[in-house]
C-alpha cells in the first residue's frame, strides 16, 4: 500500500487542504490471529500460512500453491460453505502484482474469515466454481476487471465490459478515462464514448 | 320516406325476415356505426374504471374527464406511421387484421337487440355466431407469422391453440343452452308447457324459447344452467384474449403477442376487432342465457303499469348520466384554465339529458296517444335498452377480472380448459338431456 | 423463425446436450429477452434456449449499464464517492449508504452515535419496505395482476416524501454521512415515521388480499423457481430468496451492526424456495420492518448526531470488509486505504449480481411466463448488477 | 328469404373455389397455400347455403375453416419453412397426377353426361327453416322412431373416439 495510483489525468477533486491535519496516532495494524482454526492451519501448511486479524476481522494469507487444496478444506473441514466474494487488488510496485481475495462465510460458525494470496501478472490461479458454483461469476468479474486468469473454469470470459474489449478497467495502469477507442468505432459506430 | 320509416316502425319482423334490402343495409350501418362508438366508449370507461380500481384517476386532459381521449386516441392512431417490417410477409402481414375485424363484425348480423331489431334471423343464427367468431383466430395467427419474429410467432401459436381449446368447452355450453330450447321442464321458477317440443338454433327463437318457458336459462334445471353460462363465461374470456387469459398478447411476456409488430391504423383495427368481439361475446351470452331483449320479471311483476316503469328505463339511465355530468360541472374547479371543460361537460351532459328527455317522452307519449308508432318504438326501444343493458355488464366484468387477476400460465390453461371445463361441459349437457326427458 | 444462434451467443456454459433433448427433432427457438424487454426490470439480456415454451436453458448477458462503480471510487475521495453508491442499487439507495458509511467507519475505527443509529435504522427500514413495495408491484404486474403495482406505488410515495423531507432527495437519497448522519431529523419527523406505521399496516393487508389467496397467483408462483437450500448456498444466493429456501440467516440478526441488536424482530423463512415463499417472506419482512422501526422511533435517545471526524478522510493504511443486510441480501463492501484521501480499491459485493446467478438453474424446465415470474422474484436491480 | 342473383353468387363461389384450389397447390410457401384452402372451403359454405343447407354450411365454417385450418396453420409454423420454400414444386411424378386428374376430370364429365336426367332443374325447395330439423330428424330419428342415419352416425362417432385415443396414445411419451 505504497502509491497513489498512476493516472494519466488526475481526479477532479479538489486538492485536499494544504495545512496537515494534526498528526494522527498511526492506526492499528494487523495482529497475528490466535484461534483454533489458524492454529489447525498453521500447524499443517506452517511458513506459507499467516493468519491476521485487523480490527476484528480475521484473514490468512497464504501462498500459491496452497489455494485450491486450502479453500477444499475450510469448506469441507471447517463449514465455510458460502463464498461470500472473489475479488482483487492491483500493486503495480510490487513484484507479485496481484492480491486475490476470496471472502468466507460459515453459517454454523457464524464467521466470516478472508484468503489472501498474490499472484503475479500473467500468472494465473485454479478456479474454485467446483468448491462454490457462485464463484463462476465472481471469478469472470476478476477475469474481466483484471485479468486475471482462472484456471478450470467452465466459461471464463468477459461478463460486464462487452467481448472483445481490449484491457482491464481496475488495473492501476488503466486510466479512469481510458476506453477501448477501436471497440465503440466499430460497434458504436461513433468518434468516441466520452 | 316518412312512409318507409312508417312501414318499418310498425313491422314485427326483421329486415330479413321482411326481405326489405334497403333497411337490412340500414340496419348493418347502424350497428358498424354502433359498435365503433361501443368500442370508443369502452375503450374510456375501461381506462377511467381501470383507474378507478388502481386509485388513479386515468385520462384527465383531453376534454372533461378525458371524454375526448378515445378521439384523440384514434387520430393519432390513424396519423402514425404505418411500419411494414421489412422481413415480413406483406400481403398476409396487411389482410390480418381485416379478417379479424371481419369476422368480428359480421357477427352482429345475427345478434338479436330485439324481436325485430336484427339484421337478419337466421335458422342457423347461434351456429353462424359460432362459426364466424372462430374464424377471428386466423386473422391473429396469420399475424403472428406474417411478422417473421418471435414473440409475435409465440403469441400466434399460443392464440391458436387458446382458442381452439376453449371453443370446445364454449360448443358444448352452447349446445346444452341449445339443448333447453326444445325441453320443457321444471325451470327453476315455475312449470310450462309451450311450444311443441323442437328446439332451435335461431337467436330470435333461443330468446323466445325463454319467453315461452318463462326462465332465464341461465335459471333453468339450476344449477345446470348455471354451469353451463358459467362455462360459457370463462371460455368467452379466453376466445377474445381478455385477462387473465391475454397470454397471447401478454405484454410482460411477448411484449405484445401477435401485434407487436403492428403500428397505428393497423394496430387499431386489431384492437377494434378485439373490443368488437368482446361485446358479440357477450351478446351471445345475454342471448342464450340472460333472456336476451327481455326485461327484468316480465312474469312477476307483470301488468302494463310495469311494462312503463321497466320502459321508463332507458330515458332515466341518460337523464341519470347526465346528473353525473352535471355534477361534474358543478365540481369543476372555478378557474378559467378550465372554463372550456366546463362549457363541454355541461354541453355533453345537456345532450345527454336531450336523449334522456327525448326517450322518456316518447314512452309517455305512447301511454298519452296509444299511437302504435309510438308504442312499437316504445318497445323496440326498450328491448334494445334491456339488451345492451346486460351486455354492458359484461363489459364492465371484463375490467373488473383485468383489474383483479394476474395471468394464467400457457399450461395451466391448458389444463383448465381440457382438464376442467371440456368434462365439466360435456357432463352438463349430458345431465340436461337426461333432466329433460325424465321431467318432459 | 430461424433456429440458428449465431456463433457468438452460442451457450457455450450450458451443459445442454447432456440435459434434456427433445425426442423428436423439433425446431429450438432462441429468444432474445432483453435488453429491452418490458419484464427484465431494467436492461437485462438474458438469452433464452427453448423448446417450444419450455426453457432448455439461459444465459444472462449483463454490463448494459455498467459504469465502472469501482473505478471512479479509486478515483474520488471518500467523501465524494459516498452519493456514488445510492446509484447502484437505486430503489435502495439509503441500504447502500448505509454500508458504504458503515464500511468507512470500520476503517477509521470510528462508530456512529446512537441517535444516529437510530435515524440509520428508521430509514434503512423504511427504505427496506419501499424497496419490497417496488418489488412487490413489478413481480405482480409481471405476473398478469396490474392493481398491486398501483397500490404499492402509492405507498411508497409516503415513504419516498419522508425521505425527501429529511435530506431533499427522493431516490438517491445519500442520507448518510461518514461517522453519522449530516442532519438533524426534521421537526415532525417522528409523528409522521408513526403515522406511517398506522397507514401502512393495513395496506399491507390489503396488498395480502388481492394476492396471498388468489387462486392464479397460487398457480402461477408455487413451485416455480424452486431453489434448495444447498443449492441457494452454493450459489451464493442470499437475502429473502436465501430465507425462502429455509435458511434463516440474516445479517441484522447474525452479525448485527447499527444498533439491530437493540430490537427485538423475527426472521420469516419459507419452506420451499419456490416464488410463492419468497413472496411471503417479503410480505413479512415488510411487518418486520414496520416492528424495528416502532421500536427504533419509540426509542430513538437524543444526543448527537455526528460522531467525531475530521474533515479530510485518512484511514489508517488497512483493509476491511463490511457487510450488511440490504433488501436483496447481503451487500458488502470492501475498502483497501493506502493511508491517503481516496481509497486504494473499492470492492462493492452486489447481492443482485450474486442472486442473478440463481437464475439458470431456477427456470430450467419451465415455461417463457415462469423466466418472467423468476426473474421477478429474485428481485435484481441491473444499477447493482452492473455497477 | 327469396335468393338474390342466383347465378352471379353460384360463378362468383365457385370460381372462388376453384382458385384457392389452384393456388393451394401452386404456392410455395405452405402458409399462402394454407390461406387459399380456407378460401376454397368458405367458397364452398357459401355454395351450401345456396343449396338452402346453413346447418351444412355453419358446420362447415366452424369444422374446417375456424378448427381443423388453424391446427393446419398451428402445425406449419411450426415447421421450418425455409427449405420447403427452395425445393422443386413438382416432384417427377407430375404427368402421372395429371393424367388421374384428367381421368377423374373426364369422369365426372361422362356422369354427368349421362345421368343429366337426375339432376333437376332447380334443386329440392325445402324452406329453410326446416334444414336443421331434418338432418336432425335423419340422424337420430323422431319420437319412438329410430333416423334413417343413427346407426351409422354411431359407428362413426365410435370410430372417431378410437382415433383419438390412439392419437392420444402415441403423441404422448408417457401415460
Amino acid at each position: 500500500m505504497t502509491e497513489e495510483p498512476k493516472s494519466s489525468l488526475p481526479p477532479p477533486a479538489p486538492a485536499p487542504p494544504k495545512p496537515a491535519a494534526p498528526a494522527k496516532p498511526a492506526g492499528p495494524v494487523p495482529v497475528p490471529w490466535t484461534s483454533a482454526l489458524a492454529e489447525k492451519y498453521q500447524a499443517r501448511h506452517g511458513s506459507s500460512l499467516e493468519a491476521l486479524t485487523y480490527l476484528g476481522q480475521n484473514y490468512f494469507v497464504v501462498d500459491r500453491s496452497l489455494i485450491p487444496g486450502m479453500l477444499q478444506l475450510l469448506r469441507d473441514e471447517d463449514q465455510f460453505d458460502y463464498c461470500v466474494d472473489i475479488t482483487a487488488v492491483h500493486y503495480p510496485k510490487r513484484e507479485k502484482q496481484f492480491d486475490v481475495l476470496w471472502v468466507l462465510y460459515s453459517f454454523v460458525r457464524n464467521e466470516r474469515i478472508r484468503v489472501k494470496t498474490q499472484i503475479a501478472d500473467g500468472e494465473s490461479l485454479p478456479s474454485v466454481v467446483r468448491i462454490w458454483p457462485t464463484a463462476n461469476w465472481l471469478e469472470r468479474e476478476v477475469y474481466d476487471m483484471f485479468g486475471i486468469k482462472f484456471d478450470g473454469h467452465p466459461d471464463l470470459k468477459r461478463i460486464l465490459l462487452p467481448d472483445g474489449w481490449k484491457g482491464h478497467p481496475l488495473r492501476k495502469d488503466y486510466s479512469i478515462l481510458q476506453q477501448d477507442q477501436e471497440w465503440v468505432q466499430i460497434n458504436l459506430g461513433i468518434e468516441s464514448g466520452q | 320516406m316518412l312512409d318507409l320509416l312508417r312501414s318499418y316502425l310498425g313491422s314485427t319482423l326483421t329486415p330479413g325476415q321482411a326481405n326489405n334490402q334497403l333497411w337490412a343495409l340500414i340496419y348493418v350501418l347502424i350497428i358498424f356505426a354502433g359498435v365503433s362508438v361501443a368500442v370508443m366508449t369502452m375503450n374510456w370507461v375501461e381506462r377511467k374504471a381501470l383507474a378507478h380500481f388502481q386509485v388513479r384517476l386515468g385520462p384527465m386532459r383531453v376534454g372533461p374527464h378525458g371524454l375526448l381521449q378515445p378521439i384523440a386516441d384514434a387520430i393519432k392512431l390513424l396519423i402514425k406511421e404505418d411500419i411494414i417490417p421489412s422481413e415480413a410477409d406483406k400481403f398476409v402481414f396487411w389482410i390480418a387484421p381485416l379478417i379479424g375485424l371481419l369476422a368480428s363484425f359480421t357477427v352482429y348480423t345475427v345478434v338479436p337487440f330485439g324481436p325485430s331489431q336484427a339484421v337478419s334471423d337466421m335458422n342457423i343464427g347461434i351456429l353462424f355466431m359460432l362459426g364466424v367468431s372462430s374464424l377471428a383466430v386466423l386473422g391473429v395467427v396469420m399475424a403472428g407469422w406474417a411478422s417473421n419474429s418471435h414473440y409475435p410467432l409465440i403469441g400466434a401459436l399460443r392464440s391458436s391453440a387458446q382458442m381452439v381449446s376453449y371453443e370446445v368447452a364454449m360448443g358444448l355450453a352452447v349446445v346444452s343452452a341449445i339443448l333447453m330450447t326444445s325441453l320443457h321442464g321444471l325451470g327453476l321458477y315455475g312449470v310450462s308447457k309451450f311450444g311443441d317440443g323442437t328446439g332451435t338454433l335461431s337467436m330470435i327463437g333461443i330468446v323466445q324459447a325463454q319467453q315461452e318457458q318463462h326462465v332465464w336459462f341461465l335459471f333453468k334445471f339450476f344449477p345446470l344452467g348455471f354451469m353451463a353460462f358459467g362455462i360459457f363465461a370463462i371460455a368467452m374470456i379466453a376466445e377474445t384474449n381478455r385477462a387473465p387469459f391475454d397470454l397471447p398478447e401478454a405484454e410482460s411476456e411477448l411484449t405484445a403477442g401477435y401485434h407487436t409488430e403492428y403500428s397505428g391504423l393497423r394496430w387499431s383495427l386489431f384492437m377494434l376487432a378485439e373490443y368488437a368481439a368482446m361485446i358479440a361475446v357477450s351478446s351471445i351470452a345475454v342471448t342464450l342465457w340472460l333472456g336476451g331483449w327481455m326485461r327484468p320479471f316480465p312474469n312477476w311483476l307483470s301488468g302494463s303499469a310495469w311494462d312503463l316503469v321497466f320502459s321508463l328505463f332507458a330515458g332515466l339511465t341518460f337523464v341519470a348520466l347526465a346528473v353525473i355530468a352535471f355534477v361534474g360541472v358543478v365540481r369543476m374547479p372555478r378557474h378559467s384554465y378550465f372554463r372550456v371543460q366546463t362549457i363541454g361537460l355541461a354541453g355533453f351532459g345537456l345532450l345527454l339529458a336531450l336523449i334522456g328527455i327525448l326517450l322518456l317522452g316518447i314512452v309517455i307519449g305512447a301511454k298519452v296517444s296509444h299511437h302504435d308508432i309510438l308504442n312499437r318504438t316504445t318497445e323496440g326501444m326498450t328491448n334494445v335498452y334491456w339488451f345492451l343493458f346486460k351486455v354492458a355488464v359484461f363489459m364492465y366484468l371484463y375490467i373488473w377480472y383485468r383489474a383483479t387477476w394476474p395471468r394464467y400460465r400457457f399450461d395451466q390453461l391448458m389444463r383448465v380448459g381440457w382438464k376442467v371445463m371440456l368434462p365439466v361441459s360435456l357432463g352438463v349437457l349430458i345431465v340436461t338431456a337426461i333432466v329433460g326427458v325424465i321431467l318432459g | 423463425m430461424n433456429a440458428q444462434a449465431d456463433p457468438e451467443n452460442a451457450l457455450t456454459n450450458l451443459d445442454l446436450e447432456t440435459s434434456e433433448r427433445p425426442h423428436l427433432d423439433s425446431n429450438e427457438l432462441i429468444i432474445n429477452m432483453g435488453p429491452q424487454h418490458p419484464a427484465t426490470h431494467g436492461v437485462l439480456r438474458v438469452i433464452l434456449r427453448l423448446d417450444g415454451e419450455k426453457v432448455l436453458g439461459t444465459e444472462c448477458v449483463i454490463g448494459y449499464l455498467h459504469r465502472g462503480v469501482e473505478k471512479i471510487g479509486e478515483n474520488r475521495t471518500y467523501t465524494m464517492f459516498n452519493p456514488y453508491v445510492d446509484r447502484m442499487d437505486y430503489v435502495a439507495a439509503v441500504s447502500n449508504g448505509l454500508g458504504y458509511c458503515q464500511t468507512v467507519e470500520k476503517l477509521l475505527n470510528v462508530e456512529a452515535p446512537p441517535r444516529a443509529n437510530y435515524v440509520r435504522v428508521i430509514l434503512t427500514e423504511l427504505n427496506r419496505i419501499a424497496s419490497h413495495q417496488l418489488w412487490l408491484g413489478t413481480h405482480a404486474l409481471d405476473i398478469g395482476a396490474m392493481t398491486p403495482l398501483f397500490y404499492t406505488f402509492r405507498d411508497r410515495e409516503e415513504i419516498l416524501k419522508i425521505f425527501e423531507k429529511y435530506c431533499g432527495a427522493r431516490l438517491t437519497t445519500h442520507a448518510f454521512r461518514i461517522g453519522g448522519c449530516q442532519y438533524e431529523t426534521y421537526r415532525g419527523f417522528e409523528k409522521e415515521v408513526k403515522n406511517y406505521l398506522q397507514y401502512l399496516a393495513p395496506h399491507i393487508d390489503e396488498y395480502e388480499e388481492l394476492l396471498t389467496t388468489n387462486r392464479i397467483w397460487l398457480e402461477r408462483t408455487k413451485k416455480v423457481g424452486v431453489i434448495s437450500a444447498a443449492d441457494a448456498i452454493a450459489l451464493g444466493v442470499t437475502g429473502p430468496v436465501l430465507r425462502a429456501s429455509g435458511v434463516k440467516w440474516d445479517i441484522r440478526k447474525a452479525q448485527p451492526y447499527a444498533n439491530y441488536s437493540a430490537f427485538d424482530f423475527d426472521i420469516p423463512t419459507g419452506e420451499n424456495g419456490d416464488t410463492y415463499d419468497r413472496y411471503l417472506v417479503r410480505m413479512a419482512e415488510m411487518r418486520q420492518s414496520l416492528r424495528i422501526i416502532e421500536q427504533a422511533v419509540n426509542g430513538i435517545p437524543e444526543g448527537p448526531i455526528m460522531a467525531k471526524v475530521p474533515k479530510v478522510i485518512k484511514p489508517p493504511v488497512g483493509e476491511v470488509y463490511h457487510s450488511i443486510e440490504a433488501p436483496k441480501g447481503e451487500l458488502g463492501y470492501f475498502i483497501v486505504s493506502d493511508g491517503s484521501t481516496q481509497p486504494y480499491r473499492v470492492r462493492v459485493r452486489p447481492p443482485s449480481f450474486v442472486n442473478l446467478q440463481a437464475l439458470d438453474i431456477m427456470v430450467r424446465g419451465l415455461l417463457v411466463a415462469d423466466v418472467v415470474a423468476v426473474i421477478g422474484t429474485l428481485d435484481i436491480v441491473l444499477g447493482e448488477v452492473d455497477r | 328469404m327469396t335468393p338474390v342473383a342466383t347465378p352471379f353468387f353460384f360463378y362468383l363461389l365457385s370460381g372462388l373455389a376453384i382458385a384457392g384450389g389452384l393456388l393451394v397447390i401452386t404456392r410455395r410457401n405452405a402458409i399462402h397455400s394454407a390461406l387459399a384452402l380456407i378460401v376454397t372451403l368458405l367458397a364452398i359454405a357459401g355454395l351450401y347455403l345456396m343449396l338452402y343447407a346453413p346447418f351444412v354450411a355453419g358446420v362447415q365454417i366452424i369444422v374446417y375453416a375456424g378448427g381443423i385450418m388453424v391446427l393446419f396453420l398451428f402445425v406449419i409454423m411450426l415447421v421450418s419453412l425455409e427449405r420447403t420454400a427452395k425445393e422443386r414444386q413438382f416432384n417427377r411424378m407430375w404427368p402421372v397426377g395429371l393424367l388421374a386428374g384428367c381421368s377423374l376430370l373426364a369422369l365426372f364429365m361422362s356422369v354427368y353426361a349421362k345421368g343429366k336426367g337426375l339432376f333437376v332443374e332447380r334443386g329440392p325447395q325445402l324452406p329453410e327453416s326446416e334444414n336443421t330439423q331434418q338432418i336432425g330428424i335423419m340422424l337420430y330419428g323422431e319420437a319412438g322412431r329410430m333416423g334413417q342415419y343413427t346407426f351409422a352416425f354411431e359407428i362413426a362417432s365410435l370410430l372417431l373416439l378410437v382415433a383419438i385415443l390412439g392419437a392420444v396414445i402415441m403423441a404422448k411419451k408417457r401415460i
